[in-house]
């Protein structure tokens, strides 16, 4: 724990020695008035970013803020709307990763990009890629014996991003794009990752730098981009003390309305709980992912689930949908102890899961109606003649329940993102399921259907149902849930009453970190997250 | 993926008109069936009369039956090339068990291959993940197999059509084929059951997206089996159908209806990814490709060039047809 | 009959057709009545030259004593027999010729075939009018035979006219919906030339009410029946017998004795029964078989060819069965 | 060794499978040498090249109906060119014949491309015009093929500082095949295009954000495609001497070998060795069917359950091998 903070003292140290010349430089990558829209929703409105040669940048916001639409357009994945990019200050068009390539742009990209089918010594040529200097990159970051040879598919997503960043850095990139680069590493090649981002800027070279994680930022970079919604919000330099500015400026005018009581929403008396909860879960595990994960849930409960990314949230709720199965441990439902192969099995015992990527829940090119209706016909049984006035009426009390927006109803892929949303979960209070499982789900929508998804959620426990809600967005906490789950490094770490659950406890819980006064923020550059350095391997 | 059709903008009229049309696929369809009707009777006037639609109907029966194994197998993402050889078996097996079994012995026997070939190719598919394509045509080689040994067994008892048959396969009554009495219900049935039973919603449902269905509490391999045993029990009938049609049971009866069922489902709109189409256009597609054989055999042009002209037809008429429902 | 003591290969590439199926029943049935051949390797399945070239060589591989082929294509197969030969195997091909000229040949004349149906059908029309000309499988050697023989007798009646030329594939519903649709034309024909897919042709002209015109077809069961009892129906089957397979064998175990014939190829002539004359009419009544598949040709044996019985080449048995 | 085991399983099971059907061979037919080998190689070849035609577009993550017209058309284009021709002008129809075969394949290709219509139903649109082209240029079997040519698969290979008995087990043929498939395939793997093929075929994205242009990648499959078809024609024209415009058994033959071949459908997997053993495997099993004068009607039988024997057998040991909890 020492040692990693140590190590990332020394880097800083490293850094001041740099000629202060270079950041006064014209930019090398000048972007301004990005904006895409995907349908009716607007990934990017209007985000701006300038790059100077040999800076470290970091692009900073919150989940959907956009961080990774913009990388996407920079290298030439997708095109934007509107926008113009300037490269070494004349107006670029990069039409295509290739084109970025040559343009001196390399990104890593959140999703691996290594093709799964080819072993790397392929993906290496396929791009290009000069094997030697990889090589040697890939010693640097920490993997002494790779074999080249191996499938891609066949290697540890963590190697897998390592390799992806060896493979950028083997090309000598004059802009390096890492897209939450050190999200999936464990510590000591995370560690060995920061060392190469800041020895590259030393060297001259410019990195953008997207990661949620604060040490990080505060220990590489030299300034940082806000992207908040899809716009620009400011552009900070990195120093000591400037992680609640960047909180602040993240989060917006939301940080304003964090007092605990203030946001409460509906239903301020919560239904009796039973004394024996609806759904408990002790020692579950699976892979690498999930240690002895143990927690109740009780009738009318809104449970609040909050974690980094990856820290096995994934998991756990796809293991209490039944999707995958558990390596260990038990789920009990009413106390009866169950075990589910498929999740049909968890479904007849009233849970259900709504995932957080709608694209997989929904049936894209059917209608609302049918969507919703979907679970009524999973067993054979039920495969016979629809009885089309019943199913009309539960599902039309189903949608004006979520006031869905049906003048597109036809197809559900016509439907704005929100609306999908609200699908998903109207399919399940049509069914009637008494455990809800809601995976993210006010994710990409707008304010407003935000605020009936709360209020929903909180009539449901009222009736009685328990919903289990992971959320990536910490303020919706206060607004919907009685009592709040934090897991990192695939433990349950912490467990608060609503009450106490604001969002810098819930931030600094969420990091590992133990629970404190709130003006102890600046630990945060001292302190590394326990349970990463055990995940090494 | 997501589209911008929410938002409410007025539009020039090319575009409404197109956004009509891809609301109801079926239209430009039978508006292309209708111009390929025109250039027959242009060709040939007098050509479409009564007798002609009522044989081009009969002719596209059998078809459109075969095309409806197509469309349910392609929307969930599959193909059943068994059809050729399970409509062939009924047909063959019928006409020489007739000869010496009750007719009622005799159906029971025709149609007992085509569920065993149904379930085979539904357990390969669902259970085992085999490819559709492979599977169905692993088990229409061992179909035709046992025909073949069957047939030898057979030789010596003769063949026969019986009544019935011959009278479902090209009777008139009031100028209608009698084959309508087997293909209206049939279609009916296959129309209700897309678009009105948990069954029809759930094909849709795997083909669009199998994981959404999984999600839902549906059990893939289920649906898949009770899927290809329908089908299969589908292309017997129409073997029967088709004997009493042709009334001559030969060991590759069906096999030339394989390709263009496939052919018939495609134009009439349905995606051979899966999720996407209907009956309704499956039938306007087998119409479509028995009024352009009529077309193709009665221009004077050498059997080559009559090819090439279907080829680029179809090929026309898919990437048009796509064009005009894909709306954007 | 225990003592054979040959092996006879038979190469066929057409399977699932009535007449392919009688001739390889007649192979059988002849090497059975033979009581010289003791097995029968039998490659049989829907192939091209290439394919049957294939099972050329494996037959040489099993070493068998002669083969009896119908060949893909004349000239396609050659450089197989050619090795067969060399590798002292008879060779006799049956039904078409080829071009290996160390190999023997026992063939129906196609070109003759044609010109003999065709000649008697223009004159049925009175030498003069439409014809509709019902093709076999477009690129198939035997069809563009025949379209030699349809051909040369066509010269020979300037006023017959062709009213439409069609390839029915040999497939029975392609040749139904073909005639059917021409029906549905109304154009006016005098007569109907078809290349072996016949009984589905009159079956239409019955079902459609159409006038009947002559036709002239194949001696399948089905269209002798037909040429039988179908009122008003004038028409003539020409025989192309698929029992050739049996005297393709008959003729393999001559050579294989010693008694090679005089010249290497031996063609059997096509007949012609018809329904318009007393005399044709009782060759079709003697002719005619409701008991055969109405796929299967009348002609099951070939005087001085073959030796079985109807109940054995019925019974499609070979030795050791 | 392991990872060789694990990549190459299939592979390796498929040569055991192979070798242990020689061994049958030669216990079934004692006699069965060098010569009989050299058939095989022969017979293989067509199948061989078409094989490779198919993997190709497999890999790149389609598939290709119109592979047995193509080699229709070029056989009888080649047959045609060289029909009368002296012996020297075949020096310009091998090469006129493969360029038309890449040009070709390319169109097929380019039509994916630009219709985007799937590719099944544009190669089965293409199969129809690449048909009727060839009955255009020859109505019925005929043409020849120069007698030099004939000559390169006819034989043995002497190959110095080997002794005549091991030169008997290398026929021409064999030769040939290894020679233009190779020539091609291995280097071709090993660059920049090759992976691209691959890349598109295993994860569509993934492969254009690695900057792989994919319309582009793609439109090369298919022109290989195209030009290995060409390859199979040509094979055809030598081996028969003559060139036949109804396309042979090698569509199926193509995709089931494929298959066996161990190339995913869903492409990016596999390779062009895994195909070809597939190829001598049900050439063999065809051998020893004809050997042991197994009943005709059964080798169908036969030939349809080993198929799907074993893709069964591959699927079930792949949904074995999943780990623990994944879903399929
Ligand atoms: N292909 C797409 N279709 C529709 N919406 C999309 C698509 N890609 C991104 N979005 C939406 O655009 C917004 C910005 O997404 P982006 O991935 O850029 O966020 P991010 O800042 O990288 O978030 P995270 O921190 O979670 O990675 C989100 O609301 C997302 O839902
Ligand atoms: N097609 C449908 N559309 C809408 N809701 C349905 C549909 N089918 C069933 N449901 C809902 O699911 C519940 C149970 O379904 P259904 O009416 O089929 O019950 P059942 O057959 O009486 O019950 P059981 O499942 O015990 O056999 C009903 O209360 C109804 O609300
Ligand atoms: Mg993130
Ligand atoms: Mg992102």
């Amino acid at each position: 724990m020492r040692r990693a903070s140590v190590t990332y003292c020394c880097i800083k140290t490293g850094h001041t020695t740099r000629d202060p010349n270079a950041l006064t430089s014209n930019p090398l990558l000048d972007a301004t008035g990005v904006a895409k829209n995907y349908g009716a929703v607007a990934a990017l409105r209007n985000a701006s970013l300038s790059v100077l040669p040999g800076e470290v940048h970091a692009l900073m916001g919150a989940n959907g803020a956009g961080k990774s639409t913009l990388v996407k357009i920079l290298t030439g994945a997708i095109r934007a709307d509107a926008g113009r990019i300037l490269i070494r200050g004349e107006v670029s068009d990069v039409r295509s990763p290739a084109a970025a390539r040559r343009a001196g742009l390399l990104p890593v990209y959140q999703e691996p990009a290594l093709i799964p089918d080819l072993n790397v010594l392929s993906n290496l040529r396929l791009t290009g890629t000069p094997v030697e200097p990889f090589r040697a990159w890939v010693r640097e970051l920490g993997i002494p014996n790779l074999d080249i040879r191996e499938t891609a598919r066949d290697i540890p997503l963590a190697v897998l991003r390592v390799l992806d960043l060896a493979r950028a850095l083997a090309v000598e990139p004059d802009v390096l794009l890492l897209d939450e680069m050190t999200a999936a590493l464990p510590a000591n090649l995370a560690e060995k990752v920061l060392e190469v981002v800041r020895r590259q800027g030393d060297s001259g070279r410019s990195v953008i730098f997207i990661s949620h994680r604060f040490v990080e930022i505060s220990a590489l970079c030299d300034r940082a981009t806000v992207l908040r919604d899809g716009a620009t919000v400011g552009v900070v330099d990195i120093e000591p003390g400037i992680e609640e500015k960047i909180v602040e400026m993240m989060l917006g005018a939301r940080i304003e309305k964090t007092s605990v009581a203030a946001a409460r929403m509906a239903n301020e008396t919560p239904a009796a709980k039973d004394s024996h909860p609806r759904l408990s879960v002790r020692n579950l595990q699976l892979g690498t992912k999930l240690h002895d994960v143990s927690f109740d849930l009780a009738n009318g409960e809104v449970a609040g689930v909050v974690a980094l990314e990856g820290q096995g949230q994934d998991e756990l709720f796809a293991a209490l949908a039944g999707s995958i199965r558990p390596a260990g441990g038990t789920i009990a439902v009413d106390g009866a102890p169950v075990k589910f192969s498929h999740p049909s099995d968890a479904i007849r015992a009233g849970i259900a899961y709504v995932p957080g990527d709608r694209t997989e829940a929904l049936a894209m090119q059917r209608s609302v109606r049918e969507n919703i209706a979907l679970p009524f016909s999973a067993a054979p049984r039920k495969w016979g003649p629809i009885k089309a006035r019943r199913e009309r009426m539960v599902v039309s009390s189903a949608i004006g329940r979520l006031q869905i927006d049906t003048r597109a109803q036809g197809e559900v892929q016509r439907l704005s993102g929100g609306n999908q949303q609200k699908v998903t979960i109207a399919r399940w209070i049509a069914a009637d399921a008494r455990t809800i499982l809601c995976f993210d789900p006010t994710r990409g929508i707008d304010v407003g259907t935000k605020q009936e998804i709360y209020k929903l959620l909180r009539e449901l426990a009222g009736l009685g149902k328990s919903v289990l809600f992971y959320t990536s967005e910490l303020e919706e906490v206060q607004r919907v849930c009685d009592r709040v789950i934090v897991i990192f490094g695939g433990r349950v770490v912490d467990t608060f009453p609503v009450e106490l659950a604001d969002e810098p406890a819930l931030m600094r819980a969420a990091y590992g970190l133990p629970r404190g006064a709130r003006e102890d923020v600046g630990i945060l550059a001292d302190v590394r997250p326990a349970s990463d350095t055990e995940a090494a391997p | 993926m997501t589209n911008s059709a929410t938002l409410p903008q007025p539009a020039p009229f090319g575009r409404r008109l197109k956004r009509f049309m891809a609301d109801r696929p079926i239209i430009p369809l039978i508006i292309l069936l209708v111009i390929l009707v025109m250039i027959l009777q242009i060709l040939r006037p007098g050509i479409v009369n009564e007798r002609w639609i009522a044989n081009t109907a009969k002719f596209a029966i059998p078809l459109a039956i075969l095309a409806g194994c197509q469309t349910m197998t392609m929307l969930t993402g599959g193909i059943d090339l068994s059809v050729g050889t399970v409509a062939t078996m009924s047909a063959f097996i019928m006409a020489t068990q007739i000869v010496n079994q009750d007719p009622a012995v005799a159906c029971v026997l025709a149609m007992l291959p085509a569920l065993l070939i149904g379930l085979v190719n539904g357990i390969g598919v669902g259970v085992f993940r085999v490819h559709p394509l492979i599977m169905t045509l692993g088990t229409s080689l061992i179909g035709t197999g046992f025909l073949q040994v069957y047939q030898r067994t057979v030789i010596a008892s003769g063949a026969r059509i019986p009544d019935f048959l011959n009278w479902l396969g090209t009777g008139l009554t009031y100028g209608f084929p009698n084959a309508l009495f087997l293909f209206v219900p049939v279609a009916v049935l296959i129309v209700f059951t897309l678009n009105r039973t948990g069954f029809g919603r759930l094909l849709y449902a795997v083909g669009d997206n199998e994981h959404a269905a999984r999600l839902s509490g549906v059990r893939y391999w289920q649906v898949v089996t009770a899927l290809y045993v329908i089908s299969s029990l589908l292309a017997g009938i129409t073997g029967l159908l088709y004997i009493g049609l042709i009334k001559a049971p030969s060991l590759s009866l069906a096999e030339p209806l394989v390709l263009p069922s496939v052919a018939a489902a495609v134009i009439g709109g349905t995606s051979i990814f899966g999720g996407r189409g209907g009956y309704m256009g499956t039938i306007i597609g087998a119409l479509i490709l028995t009024v352009l054989t009529t077309l193709l055999t009665i221009l004077h042009m050498p059997e080559g060039g009559r090819r090439i002209l279907f080829g680029f037809i179809v090929l026309f008429v898919t990437a048009a047809y796509l064009r005009i429902i894909e709306d954007r | 009959s225990a003592e054979g003591k040959y092996t006879i290969g038979i190469s066929n590439t057409v399977q699932g057709n009535g007449w392919r199926e009688e001739m390889i029943c007649a192979m059988k049935a002849q090497a059975l009545a033979s009581g010289e051949v003791a097995k029968l390797n039998i490659a049989h399945r829907n192939t091209d030259a290439a394919g049957q070239l294939e099972d050329i060589r494996n037959l040489i591989s099993a070493k068998v004593n002669a083969i009896v082929v119908n060949p893909a294509d004349p000239a396609g197969i050659k450089a197989g027999l050619e090795e067969a030969t060399k590798a002292g195997i008879v060779v006799v091909a049956v039904d078409q010729a080829v071009t290996e000229p160390s190999a023997y040949i026992i063939s129906n004349n196609q070109e003759q075939y044609a010109y003999l149906g065709a000649k008697w059908l223009f004159q049925q029309m009175g030498s003069k009018g439409e014809v509709l000309y019902m093709r076999g499988a477009a690129g198939a050697s035997a069809d563009s035979d025949r379209d030699k023989g349809f051909k040369k007798a066509l010269a020979e009646f300037p006023d017959v006219k062709v009213a439409q030329e069609v390839f029915t594939g040999w497939q029975q519903d392609q040749g139904k919906q073909q005639i059917l649709s021409f029906l549905a034309t109304g154009t006016p024909i005098n007569g109907i030339w078809t290349s072996g897919i016949d009984n589905v042709i009159v079956d239409a002209l019955v079902e459609q009410q159409a006038p009947m015109v002559p036709v002239v077809g194949a001696d399948n069961a089905g269209f002798v029946g037909q040429l039988n009892t179908v009122k008003d129906l004038v028409g003539a089957a020409v025989t192309n017998p698929g029992s050739i397979g049996g005297a393709g064998v008959t003729l393999a175990l001559q050579i294989l004795d010693g008694k090679k014939p005089a010249q290497q190829t031996v063609l059997v002539e096509p007949q012609l029964w018809e329904n318009a004359t007393d005399e044709g009419k009782a060759k079709l009544k003697a002719a005619a078989d409701p008991s055969l598949s109405p796929e299967w040709p009348v002609s099951i044996s070939i005087p001085d060819w073959t030796t079985y019985t109807k109940e054995q080449i019925v019974a499609c048995k070979g030795p050791g069965e | 060794m392991t990872r060789f085991l694990r990549r190459q399983g299939w592979v390796a099971g498929l040569f055991a499978l192979l070798v242990f059907l020689f061994v049958i061979t030669k216990l079934i037919q004692p006699g069965y040498g060098s010569g009989d080998f050299g058939s095989l190689a022969r017979a293989v070849l067509p199948y061989a090249f078409a094989v490779a035609a198919q993997t190709v577009v497999v890999i790149a993550g389609g598939i290709d109906l119109s592979v047995a017209a193509m080699m229709a058309l070029t056989s009888v284009t080649a047959a045609s060119m060289m029909n009368g021709a002296s012996e020297e002008y075949a020096f310009f129809v091998v090469p006129f014949v493969l360029a038309m075969g890449l040009v070709l394949g390319a169109l097929n290709g380019f039509l994916i491309v630009i219709t985007r219509v799937p590719d099944i139903v544009v190669t089965l649109a293409t199969l129809f015009v690449l048909q009727g082209a060839a009955l255009l240029v020859l109505d019925a079997p005929g043409g020849a093929a120069a007698e030099w040519l004939k000559a390169t698969v006819v034989g043995t290979m002497p190959i110095p500082y080997l002794p005549d008995w091991a030169d008997a087990w290398v026929p021409k043929a064999l030769v040939l095949l290894v020679v233009c498939l190779f020539i091609v395939w291995i280097p071709l793997r090993r660059s920049r295009l090759g992976l691209s093929i691959y890349a598109i075929g295993s994860n569509e994205l993934a492969a254009f954000r690695s900057g792989v242009p994919v319309a582009r990648t793609r439109i090369v499959a298919y022109a290989l495609s195209g030009l290995f078809g060409a390859l199979g024609g040509l094979s055809l024209t030598i081996s028969t001497g003559i060139g036949a415009p109804i396309p042979g058994p090698y569509l199926l033959a193509s995709v089931a070998a494929v298959v066996l071949g161990g190339v995913a459908l869903g492409g990016g997997k596999g390779g062009l060795l895994g195909p070809i053993i597939a190829v001598f495997v049900l050439r063999l099993v065809r051998t020893d069917l004809t050997l042991l004068a197994i009943d005709p009607n059964v080798t169908a039988i036969i030939e349809g359950a080993i198929m799907v024997a074993v893709v069964m057998f591959g699927a079930f040991i792949t949904i074995r091998g999943r780990p623990a909890g994944a879903t399929p």
